[in-house]
């Protein structure tokens, strides 16, 4: 009743026999190793699990590894290319956008995918894009100034 | 007062550096209580009593222990020789119920863990938790703490039939007498309702056990690493030197991690029964019922004026709800909002009596601001409504009855002395960047348009940098250690445990500047109790006020030692230090930090009675308290069809002291004035009738989320506080005691010509609506 | 939070997914309802059958002046489709309404139709769109309209071993003006109440006009007295006004932690005012 | 949670009395009853399966009726646990004389629920109580229609 999948992580392929039930986020956290997708809640609700698949934030901890067969995955281990930050990283950490740090990562994985869907988003498109994303230390008020920021840098 | 040889441009006290703890947090690297992994580790899953009340007749737990991968199943029978979960506050005549790491024969409120499953893997664990049987025997519960009051009711300990914890009095001045020469008392009930932290990082243990050494470590998600260790290494009867505490990366904890629980003292016994590392991650449901609320009060206020607006008296019947048993600080928190009755008011009569009351509830404690908010809320809310009732502006009142700028120290009817203080000052700053006059003129012809616009106004004032030791139960000093390497970095060891406050950065710039070098050299290092010191921790805005006067300290040590060194090696006696060298002032030859640390280790020679290395430990025992204050200001806008409401704009100006790094003190008061807006607007920890928690996941809890918030205009004053040599008051629960009542005021005063005069948190559209509808057809 | 053990099957085809189907396994469509109801170990299904692999189930046409929408579309192909967005822009209106902008990316509107939460957003558009919903078996496809298929609160007319295929709904005509507004619950972001228009007007005067209210009632409905209220007069905002009073006429509305019966049928008025106002001035 | 209503049945008060005392009937009317069983004066034991969309509760419980005040009222108490939590009703049935052939039936309760369910499931419980009771009531009247139309 085990499944055998294959994701691409990262850029990488992995493959592993699972039970169906396996979670992705506990697959990424527990089976690959990558714990930088973090769990805040299991309702689907806080957003701290958010990893990229096929390009798209979903919340790892309401997706089966199972159905995640043959697709892939960007955690936020992956997206720093060459040692250089990524430029929403970059931004999160020159606005001091995180306090705790533990929201931070689903925090910016939604923030690149709200910034590739819209490259010059106004101040409440950028609140209404991280709804999926409790912080619970910042009052979003840096979060929002990093998406800007890095919204206009890519801009540049 | 802060002394530095230099005025040196490059100081980076006072700016705005990006922080050091981030690259890890960004790269998704960082280590928190569930990313640790050890060889053979397994999974603990808790069962907790889905009643409020009940007697557990019989549990059968041979179904779980049959199921795949499980190795144990412990009952309270198993841990009943552990000591209890421990209540930290005395009073007199506190009742102390005896908090077993397990339930035994009896719950007391749901979530009340009862046996604890371990098995290889934690999706096993959480099979078997479903296989283990209880025969319950539900009984009669009382989750509100005024019904708790009432004769006959459920009594939540049999023993204390009045559900009464304890009382508590407190009385300065003559307040019988400033009543009766009142010309005008205004009353009102207020309610702080409970609320549930959601630190986004869940609470979670790792224990390991190392027979050979007899060692035991915790990893645990924890504000206070040393007091968890002593308290544990005491309920397990243990020596604490071979008990280890670990407060690895920390997800939040705004006063919920600030406690000593029962599953960290369970952990370590299950790593050491089953010899096995083990690790146990709090649910999201679990962290709803098992990890403390805070707030929870009923306040019933009386305040006595003169006509003019002088506040003569203050009368207060405080009706704490403690829950079912107490944690680490819970019946102290009240009393916390005794100390701060007054507020920034020069009113000498004052008078509370506090009544702790028993409910069939998670028990409540210290959360972010810790019986501060509660107390601003209160007077600030009273204030508003004595102007109301006098018909005089909210600020003019405040203006008037503030304790001025030159009577520090202050005196208060409460026994507190602050520090120091202009008071005026943080409220005329938002006024005008309100522009008050013509926002009151808008405010008028909005309303005739039919608009609903409020404008609500708070003066806080905060007892910080908790605190002197006569004030904790645990002790209020902080110690930090300093060591300069023998090839001139620095680390510092610090007794606090901070979790996303940024010591990492802000000490490191303290550091920087004292010793002149460059803060790519300092390394700060904190949450391991066999690393650092002893130490108190992270709580009560004390990090920089208290932890950093202890590292400013050490540093002076160390300097002293860095001229005996640099004399020696310049062979004069006239030296100074200036940033990073020892310079002799006859000869104008130096020496550098790095070629006195390499002389010390090295020692060849040495100063007269000065001993090899540099290495200084200070312990640091402030003298008082610190009082930060501030004024906020909330415009909103009530839709009068739905009652929803919008802000408008959120003006706070704050006064924390000194600034060490602008950037990091904004990002508190966001945080702070955010997480207060969440008690404003959404958030409550409602039970029913019979001690259900129906607010039990994020998706009934409302907590703030981007859209529902403004941007938060933060501006400060600076007044240095002279209890430290930093001058540094605390910043982190400003934002949260200055909010609710400037929120909820800036609500009242939308809807006061139609009589309103008060309305109780959370204020949720359908609460509005209704005062409307009933003031509308009254 | 971790599920009970269960069979996983990702069939390609539909025959495939039917055959597993009628043999009592559970749909699996985008998860977003059904993961976290298993996590809680409220729903155990001993077998997942999951939609996502078959072809036929995606996608978003037109066709003859209608639109059909693949029942394994997510809220965000439905949000963010040009083609609906001008043929039909109400449906994106309220995909982009539904949870976050995560559930969106996985949430399919088949799932949502098949749950049939009280709450959801879908409801109200679809009811107001006349949508109809063919629904593939073993003894081959049928379509009913959307509102037949409604039963209850979380009840559909699905027999076992059926599957939504698509969802249809007709292109807007000229002079059609549609709207949803919602009241979210703070927390979970589902409608306390959500009410959707479609008002179509010739020569100024509103010759159809359709109305679907969710979250008011156990079960989403149209409001055919406010509908027939409005029909034949010109839209005026007395007319919204007199229309959207009879919302909750006759309706037992829902109460709940969240919102009172009472304030329920208040704001669906309110709302229903702002939603008329919108399509038809 | 309160929970309270009217429903009208074709059949007199009498038989309807009679027919809602019967287990048997009962049995085929409470939604997804498995099986209903004396255990002894007026108290059976219950087990029922209560399907709400994905949500598939499996209920343990007593039913138990008191107070009888024959064809006039009686009360209803039931509880019941499972997986999912526990729920614990008690209530008053009354009936009266529609003036005609029928039966109005006023139903008043409370009810109470707790674990998982409790915490998580806030939103629907009215409804799905409603629901409930609308299933339960409709059963009985396509009962009592058989036995209207059977005499």
């Amino acid at each position: 009743m085990k499944k055998t999948i294959t994701l691409f992580i990262n850029g990488q392929r992995y493959s592993h026999e699972v039970e169906p039930r396996l979670l992705l986020v506990h697959y990424l956290r527990e089976v690959v190793g990558l714990t930088g997708a973090h769990i805040g809640c299991e309702t689907s609700t806080c957003g701290a699990c958010t990893v990229l698949l096929d390009g798209k934030a979903v919340k790892a901890c309401t997706v089966l590894a199972v159905q995640a067969d043959g697709r892939f995955v960007t955690t936020i281990e992956g997206i720093a290319a060459n040692g250089s930050l990524d430029a929403v990283q970059e931004a999160f950490w020159n606005e001091h956008a995180l306090q705790c740090g533990f929201c931070t990562p689903g925090m910016i994985l939604t923030a690149k995918q709200l910034l590739a869907r819209e490259p010059n988003p106004t101040e409440e498109q950028i609140r209404h894009g991280l709804e999926g994303n409790l912080c619970r230390c910042t009052g979003y008020q840096h979060i929002v100034n990093a998406v800007q920021a890095a919204a206009s840098r890519s801009g540049d | 007062m802060a002394t530095t040889t230099t005025k040196s441009p490059a100081l980076l006290v006072g700016q705005s550096l990006r922080r050091r703890e981030d690259p890890r947090l960004i790269t998704g690297t960082a280590t928190y209580v569930d990313d640790v992994k050890m060889p053979g580790m397994h999974h603990a899953c808790i069962l907790r009593s889905p009643h409020a009340a009940a007697r557990i007749r019989g549990i059968r737990t041979s179904r779980a222990l049959e199921m795949p991968g499980v190795v144990a199943v412990f009952t309270g029978e198993d841990v009943a020789h552990l000591g209890p979960v421990p209540c930290g506050a005395a009073l007199p005549g506190l009742r102390v119920p005896a908090h077993t790491v397990l339930a035994r024969d009896r719950v007391y409120y749901v979530g009340h863990p009862v046996a604890v499953v371990v098995a290889t893997d934690r999706y096993l664990a959480a099979d078997a938790l479903d296989a283990i049987e209880v025969d319950w025997e539900p009984l009669p519960a009382v989750a509100d703490p005024e019904k708790a009051l009432e004769p006959g009711s459920p009594a939540v300990h049999p023993e204390w039939p009045d559900n009464i914890a304890f009382t508590y009095k407190q009385e300065g001045g003559d307040v019988d007498k400033a009543f009766a020469e009142a010309d005008v008392v205004v009353r009102q009930r207020l309610v702080n309702q409970r609320l549930i932290p959601v630190a986004m990082e869940t609470r979670g243990v790792v224990a390991e056990w190392k027979p050979g050494d007899r060692q035991l470590t915790l990893y645990t998600s924890t504000q206070i690493p040393h007091l968890v260790r002593t308290l544990v290494a005491g309920m397990l009867k243990m020596p604490e030197n071979r008990l280890r505490v670990v407060a690895p990366e920390v997800g939040g904890g705004f006063g919920s991690k600030l406690n000593v629980y029962a599953e960290e003292a369970l952990m370590a016994f299950v790593a050491m029964k089953i010899g096995k590392p083990v690790k146990w991650i709090e649910s999201r449901r679990e962290n709803f019922v098992a990890t403390i609320h805070g707030r929870g009060h009923v306040d019933y206020y009386e305040v006595a004026a003169k006509r003019d607006g002088t506040i003569l008296g203050i009368k207060l019947k405080l009706i704490q709800d403690i829950g079912a048993y107490h944690q680490l600080l819970t019946p102290a928190i009240p009393t916390l909002s005794i100390l701060m009755m007054p507020g920034l008011y020069k009113c000498k009569n004052v008078r509370a009596d506090l009544i702790g009351v028993f409910t069939n509830c998670t028990p409540t404690d210290a959360y972010r601001g810790a019986g501060r908010p509660e107390a601003t809320y209160g007077i600030e809310r009273m204030v508003d409504i004595l102007a109301a009732e006098l018909q005089m502006d909210p600020a003019e009142i405040r203006f008037k009855n503030f304790v001025g700028s030159g009577e520090f120290p202050y005196q208060t009817a409460t026994g507190l002395s602050y520090d120091s203080g202009d008071y005026a000052a943080p409220l005329r700053k938002a006024l005008e960047t309100v522009s008050y006059k013509t926002l009151r003129e808008e405010q008028r012809k909005a309303r005739e348009a039919g608009r609903l616009i409020g404008i609500g106004i708070s003066t806080y004032g905060e007892i910080c940098a908790l605190g002197p030791s006569a004030s904790l139960p645990c002790g209020g000093w902080e110690s930090a250690t300093v060591k300069i390497e023998p090839g001139g970095q620095v680390t510092v060891l610090t007794g606090i445990s901070p979790h996303g406050q940024g010591e990492e950065t802000t000490f490191a710039q303290i550091v920087a500047d004292e010793l002149g070098v460059s803060i790519d050299d300092v390394v700060v290092l904190h949450g391991d109790t066999s690393l650092v010191q002893y130490g108190i921790g992270t709580f009560g805005s004390r990090n920089t006020a208290i932890g950093g006067t202890a590292l400013y300290f050490a540093l002076q040590d160390l300097k002293e030692k860095l001229k005996k060194f640099g004399a020696m090696l310049l062979e004069s006696d006239d030296v100074v230090w200036n940033r990073g060298r020892c310079v002799c002032m006859k000869s104008g030859k130096e020496v550098t930090l790095p070629e006195i640390a390499a002389a010390s280790y090295r020692a060849m020679k040495l100063p007269e009675n000065t001993d090899p290395g540099l290495v200084a430990t200070r312990f640091w025992e402030p003298p008082n308290f610190t009082f930060p204050f501030g004024a906020h200001i909330v415009v909103t806008e009530v839709d009068s069809e739905t009652g929803a409401v919008q802000i408008l704009r959120y003006v706070a100006v704050d006064d924390c002291g000194k600034i060490i790094n602008p950037l990091l003190v904004r990002g508190q008061i966001h945080g702070g004035v955010v997480q207060a807006l969440g008690q404003v607007f959404y958030e409550h920890a409602v039970y029913d009738e019979n001690g259900q928690l129906v607010t039990g996941e994020l998706t009934d809890y409302a907590v703030p989320k981007a859209s529902y918030i403004p941007a938060i205009e933060s501006y400060h004053t600076e007044t240095p506080s002279p209890v430290n040599p930093l001058g540094v008051k605390g910043v982190g629960e400003a934002g949260t005691i200055g909010c609710t009542p400037a929120a909820v005021n800036s609500v009242v005063d939308a809807l006061s010509h139609l009589g309103v005069r008060h309305i109780d948190m959370p204020l949720t559209p359908e609460k509005i609506w209704k005062v409307i509808q009933d003031r509308r057809t009254a | 939070m971790i599920p009970d053990t269960f069979d996983y099957s990702a069939p390609v085809t539909l025959t495939e997914a039917i055959e597993l189907l009628s043999s009592g396994a559970k749909a699996l469509a985008g998860g977003q309802s059904l993961i976290p109801l298993m996590k809680l170990r409220l729903a155990s299904p001993q077998h997942l059958v999951d939609l996502s692999r078959i072809p036929e189930l995606s996608g978003i046409r037109e066709e003859n002046g209608v639109l059909h929408i693949g029942a394994m579309t997510t809220h965000y192909e439905i949000e963010s489709s040009m083609l609906l967005r001008s043929a039909c822009p109400l449906l994106p209106q309220t995909a982009g309404r539904i949870g976050d902008v995560q559930i969106r990316n996985m949430g399919t509107i088949g799932g949502s139709i098949a749950h049939a939460d009280p709450a959801s957003d879908y409801p109200a558009a679809l009811l107001a769109l006349d949508a109809t919903v063919r629904i593939a078996g073993a003894g081959g496809f049928r379509t009913v309209s959307y509102e037949d298929l409604l039963v209850d609160s979380f009840l559909v007319a699905l027999e076992p071993g059926e599957v939504i295929v698509d969802i249809m709904a007709p292109v807007d005509p000229p002079n059609t003006g549609t709207c949803y507004v919602k009241a979210p619950q703070a927390a979970s972001g589902f409608a306390i109440v959500g009410v959707a228009v479609r008002a179509v007007k010739s020569d100024g005067v509103v010759s159809s006009a359709r109305v679907g209210v969710t979250g008011l009632a156990a079960k989403p409905f149209r409001a055919r007295s406010v509908e027939q209220a409005l029909g034949g007069t010109r839209g005026t905002d007395a007319d919204i006004t007199r229309a959207a009073a009879l919302v909750g006429d006759g309706v037992d509305a829902n109460s709940d932690l969240h919102a009172s019966a009472d304030y329920r049928k208040h704001l669906a008025e309110v709302y229903l005012r702002r939603a008329l106002r919108a399509a038809l001035i | 949670m309160i929970i309270e209503g009217t429903r009208s049945v074709a059949l007199e008060p009498q038989r309807l009395y009679t027919l809602l005392q019967d287990p048997d009937t009962l049995a085929r009317c409470i939604p997804g009853c498995e099986s209903l069983v004396k255990e002894g004066d007026q108290e059976y034991r219950l087990k029922m399966k209560l399907v709400i969309a994905s949500v598939n509760g499996l209920f343990d419980g007593k039913v138990r009726i008191a107070d009888p005040s024959p064809h006039e009222s009686f009360r209803l108490i039931v509880e019941g646990s499972g997986r999912a939590g526990f729920v614990k009703g008690d209530g008053v049935i009354r009936l009266t004389s529609d003036n005609g052939a029928g039966t109005n039936v006023h139903y008043k309760g409370e009810v109470h629920v707790g674990g998982t369910i409790a915490a998580v499931g806030q939103r629907l419980l009215d409804m799905t109580a409603k629901m409930v009771i609308k299933r339960f009531f409709d059963k009985v009247s396509e009962e009592a229609v058989a036995k209207a139309s059977g005499t």
